[in-house]
């Protein structure tokens, strides 16, 4: 089956094209030396030269939410439900690792209880995923948890740059098929499918070196008390940037805040390396010390989510191993892990 | 799409000071359709909110057996409890569940049973007797255990004595040595030591225990000693939690989510789990 | 460089192997790119994996802070010179026991970030080869400060307005995340529980809008005026980088101004905030 | 950034809504027990008039000011913050205002590079016997305050959440 390209100069035209129906536009651009995802930027700035340092997650989980508000009237309370500001989104040119968080961390959100937050935000989202010729990035390891540079996984639409000034666009969910007809404005030719899988194939072989993280689980599930855990996380600071930073990281915390006559409660990003996390009122706490709670990310990632939903909680974008600032790798743990499990330790 | 995370509106009705520092409350849905229907089982627990302080999960302290109402006792200890327990008849507060599991009640039916619990674990073995005393008929000899620090550390004081007039129930209370007044009438002497005294019958038997960590430690052996079999020994998992719903992450233990499949686990369930609770 | 690693490495074996200390605290090589990667080396052949070079940027006194470091009796830390002042820090206000701790200084010719550019601090450093130690590695560096390169930082925030600068710090703070992550890299940052994370009562917001995020960042400047040695590992460690260092040395030069002191030099000093004039500046007090 | 909750209605220390057009100027005064405390209830004794916009609240000393008090201020929406003790020499406790002093000056510079508005933020030294002083610093204030107009900058940030 043919694809249709176009100009990749068209790129920024087409993003306003579909921020034009109506949707807010988010798209990665230049800050300082890195990349991030921002919304409402500039579509002329638009940058792909790597992989942005945010993910794509605040855009469906942001960073701080109402979930409640509530007005104080003598010993009453009215409560007032809150809708989630799920405005129609187009997230244009994310990275093939973001796209497939999404459907990584769905079932979380909807195992008995449905969030309504995350889903009526997802529901509005459109992914147009700019798809990896070569792994952008040294740290890159989405080889290694089953998915690709040129991953599909929770996209609606991909584009493969296959080479300097062609960009080619193949609609992936019946959300990017509706949108034919938007693309097809900027339609330039045409590539037929061995382009794509050429593509696919280039991208498959700049990540060769990574290993296969297929016995990862198992190995887990037999070494929660293992020496490795002190001597790769002694030097973990518990700044938390790995899970802030981590597109598939999901934890939260909720607050509440208020003023004289009411108040809202919120819910914000929180993450498993902090103390307080876990902390019993009591004063007991079950993830006392900073290599615990460094395991626990690695078993919640690797083994614990896995066993629950069937699937990795990492698509190895590297975030936590290129921005750790100590360098503690999260790939490196899990291929140890790999590797003595290979070796039946 | 619903709001899992709005509360119910609860008034309280009652307000009993149960020790120095710890609380229980009776509390009522204002929304009359949630007052006739709302129903739970032992074991259960939910998210009590005070509006601008936050939520706070403890268990329902009450048996299903009674309805139109539900109970909660708490030690006021941190921002959220502090503010609950300053809270007076009549004013609302929010409430979110039943969550959780359960304790199987009807796997219960005509089997022994001992209830052992230390000073503020009783509410969630209260829900559990109040549940096996209204029907008391589907079960064989009902032991209770119940030790606390000192007397003053005791909650549900006036329910201890309800369970003492009873000739259907032998309950044991207990105070650490040291922790009895001049008119102590029960056991001197740590939980564990009481139980194995006391000696429940362990034939077609189970236990329900419920207490601090340490306690817990201590008094398995014995029950393990008295021939419960850890599988006939059920507990309740307490760990941190924010939603109660298994999104928030913080209160698994292994890939068990203790706010979804716990917090009722047998003894020998938690014997299976990794060391991080 | 090789020789400055050479010695680490024999020094720190010999500590190891005599029993002065329990464990080094160094860089070994990282995995990432040409990063470098804090180090613990408990026995003598540990002391093999620890190195020194220009990427080895993590300033390591943030471990005494945090276990396993914190609970040793005595322990090894390799550090540059900006590394001991943060040490000086500590001992001025009585954190970390002089005998408690054992400095294998090196000397530097400055370090590069993980986009290849020189931090400010190595460019206004004046501590290449260090002077409180007890080892030292490596031959005598000498220093070049640019006096101007920590000012000129600041030159763009002086040119602002008032309403200029609220816009740009709005706009900056936004960003913030709350993960702590400044608090955390911070060698200075000691409390056990911070502020940040007491409840009763509330002082600071933990949700990430634009109030909470305006008093938590001002309350990390503000505690750390007067102590922070300008380590950068706050601005370094911040996932969505905000320019943390302006407010710091925004801080030290109010404070190098008003008290003509700055940190990390002088372990018998008072602190400035710890001390008074009795004719400090009063103009500003109606 | 725009996911952020949505505002709240602001209101006066008295628990009602706020009129827009009604707008009062609100300050907080945080003033020691020992001399602008007694300064002004000697002012209150003499019966010296002053704007009713001061909210006071006592501490021991400036030696205990925290700049997380004028935070939390600002936070609950007021316009202006004073801060107010024993004058240099005169401290019941010897040196909380020297100690005070020096705070001020670094949290005071903290402010200003953060663009805060610093004609909202005064320091005083007012004694026990300087009623006149306290009724002159509060009038002062509240016209500045009053020309200003509601702390917009602060309320902004404020207005979500």
């Amino acid at each position: 089956m043919p694809h249709m390209t176009l100009d990749r100069t068209d790129l920024p035209s087409l993003a306003q094209a579909l921020a034009g129906q109506g949707r807010r536009l988010v798209l990665p651009v230049r800050e300082g030396q890195e990349l991030f995802y921002r919304e409402g930027a500039d579509p002329a700035q638009l940058d792909l030269s790597t992989i942005p340092k945010n993910s794509i997650k605040e855009f469906l989980f942001p960073k701080c939410e109402k979930i409640l508000e509530y007005e104080y009237s003598g010993n009453d309370v009215v409560i007032e439900d809150v809708a989630p500001d799920a405005k129609p989104t187009v997230i244009f040119c994310a990275r093939p690792c973001d796209a497939a968080s999404l459907p990584v961390v769905e079932p979380l959100w909807n195992w008995d209880y449905k969030d309504k937050f995350f889903n009526e935000r997802r529901e509005q989202t459109l992914l147009v995923t700019y798809a990896c010729r070569t792994a952008p990035d040294e740290a890159c390891f989405c080889a290694s948890v089953g998915l690709s540079p040129s991953a599909d996984q929770g996209s609606d639409v991909m584009l493969y740059a296959v080479d300097d000034a062609t960009v080619a666009v193949r609609p992936v969910s019946p959300k990017g098929k509706e949108l034919e007809e938007v693309f097809s404005k900027f339609k330039k030719g045409e590539v037929s499918d061995e382009a794509l899988e050429a593509f696919a194939k280039e991208g498959d072989e700049s990540l060769a070196h990574r290993k296969p993280l297929d016995k990862v689980k198992g190995w887990l599930e037999a070494h929660f008390e293992d020496p490795l855990w002190e001597e790769k996380a002694f030097r973990c600071i518990g700044c938390g940037t790995c899970t802030f930073l981590c597109p598939t990281c999901h934890c939260f915390d909720i607050q509440d805040e208020s003023v004289f006559d009411g108040g809202c409660r919120l819910k914000n990003w929180d993450g498993c390396q902090f103390p307080l996390f876990t902390l019993h009122t009591s004063g007991h706490n079950p993830r006392d010390t900073q290599p615990k709670r460094y395991r626990q990310r690695i078993y919640h990632k690797y083994a614990i989510y896995p066993e629950k939903f069937g699937k990795i909680l990492c698509t190895g974008c590297g975030r936590c191993v290129a921005h750790c600032p100590v360098n503690l790798s999260l790939y490196d743990v899990v291929a140890t892990a790999q590797e003595r499990a290979e070796k039946g330790e | 799409m619903e709001n899992i995370y709005k509360p119910y509106l609860v008034r309280i009705e009652e307000k009993r000071t149960e020790t120095y520092d710890t609380t229980s409350f009776k509390l009522a849905f204002l929304d009359d359709d949630m007052r006739e229907n709302f129903a739970y089982h032992a074991g259960n627990f939910g998210e009590y909110s005070v509006f601008g302080e936050g939520e706070s999960t403890f268990c329902i302290a009450s048996s299903p057996t009674k309805k139109g109402y539900i109970e909660c006792c708490f030690r006021a200890a941190g921002r959220l409890t502090k503010s609950l327990a300053a809270k007076e008849v009549g004013d609302v507060i929010g409430f979110r569940g039943p969550y959780g599991n359960r304790f199987p009640i009807e796997d219960y039916y005509g089997k022994n049973i001992v209830f052992v619990a230390g000073g503020i674990a009783l509410p969630p073995v209260r829900s559990v007797i109040w549940n096996v005393l209204d029907l008391r008929d589907k079960f064989e000899e009902v032991t209770i255990v119940y030790g606390a620090r000192s007397e003053a550390d005791l909650v549900y004081k006036h329910e201890l004595k309800e369970w003492e007039e009873r000739g259907d129930v032998n309950l044991v209370q207990t105070v650490d040595p040291g922790g009895e007044g001049p008119d102590w009438k029960g056991q001197v002497g740590f939980v564990p030591n009481v139980l194995g005294e006391a000696a429940p019958n362990a034939e077609n038997g189970i236990a329900v225990l419920c207490g601090p960590p340490v306690m817990i430690r201590f008094t398995l052996p014995v029950l393990r000693e008295l021939g419960f079999r850890d599988e006939d020994v059920w507990t309740t998992l307490e760990n941190r939690m924010k939603c109660g719903l298994g999104k928030c992450g913080r209160c698994n233990v292994g890939e068990i989510y203790v706010c979804k499949e716990g917090p009722v686990f047998t003894a020998a369930q938690v014997a299976q789990m990794p060391n991080d609770f | 460089m090789s020789d400055r690693t050479d010695k680490i490495r024999e020094v720190a074996r010999k500590w190891l192997a005599d029993g002065t200390v329990e464990a080094v605290v160094g860089w070994e090589q990282g995995t990432y790119g040409e990063k470098c990667s804090p180090a613990l080396a408990r026995t003598p052949e540990d002391a093999d994996r620890l190195l020194f070079n220009e990427r080895c940027t993590n300033n390591l006194m943030t471990y005494l802070k945090r276990d396993p470091v914190r609970s040793m009796a005595k322990v090894g830390i390799v550090a540059k010179g900006c590394d001991i002042k943060s040490l000086i820090g500590l001992l001025q206000e009585s954190q970390v026991e002089r005998e408690k701790v054992m400095v294998l200084a090196v000397t530097c010719e400055g370090v590069k970030k993980d986009d290849g550019t020189v931090p400010v601090k190595c460019q206004a450093c004046d501590v290449n080869t260090p002077t409180f130690f007890d080892e030292i590695a490596g031959d005598k560096v000498a220093s070049n400060p640019d006096p101007e390169a920590r000012a000129k930082e600041l030159e763009k925030l002086d040119a602002m307005t008032q309403q200029e600068r609220n816009r740009f710090w709005r706009e900056e703070l936004d960003k913030c995340i709350r993960c702590y992550a400044c608090r955390q890299a911070c060698p200075l940052c000691i409390c056990d529980r911070c502020i940040a994370e007491k409840n009763q009562p509330q002082w600071v917001e933990t949700s990430p809008h634009p109030r909470g995020n305006f008093s938590w960042n001002l309350i990390r400047a503000y505690h750390l005026a007067g102590r922070c040695v300008e380590c950068e590992a706050c601005e370094t460690a911040c996932p969505v980088n905000i320019p943390l260092m302006l407010l710091n040395r925004s801080m030290a030069r109010t404070v190098k101004d008003a008290f003509d002191y700055e940190a990390g030099r002088d372990p018998e000093v008072q602190p400035p905030l710890r001390t008074f004039n009795l004719d400090d500046d009063n103009s500003f007090i109606l | 950034m725009s996911e952020s909750p949505q505002s709240e209605t602001q209101t006066d220390g008295a628990g009602q809504p706020e009129a827009a057009t009604s707008w009062e100027p609100r300050i907080v005064a945080f003033i020691c027990n020992w001399c602008t405390y007694t300064g002004a209830d000697l002012a209150g004794t003499s019966r010296m008039k002053y704007p009713p916009n001061v909210r006071v609240i006592k501490i021991p000393c400036t030696g205990r000011f925290d700049p997380l008090f004028m935070i939390k201020a600002f936070e609950r929406g007021a316009d202006g913050v004073l801060v107010s003790g024993c004058h240099p020499g005169d401290c019941h406790y010897t040196a909380g205002n020297y100690n005070a002093r020096r705070k001020y000056t670094v949290f005071k510079s903290l402010l200003e590079t953060l663009g805060m508005d610093m004609d909202r933020v005064w320091f005083s030294w007012i004694s026990a016997s300087e009623g006149g002083k306290w009724v002159d610093t509060i009038q002062k204030f509240t016209e500045v305050i009053r020309e200003k107009g509601p702390f917009v900058e602060y309320r902004e940030m404020i207005d979500v959440g």
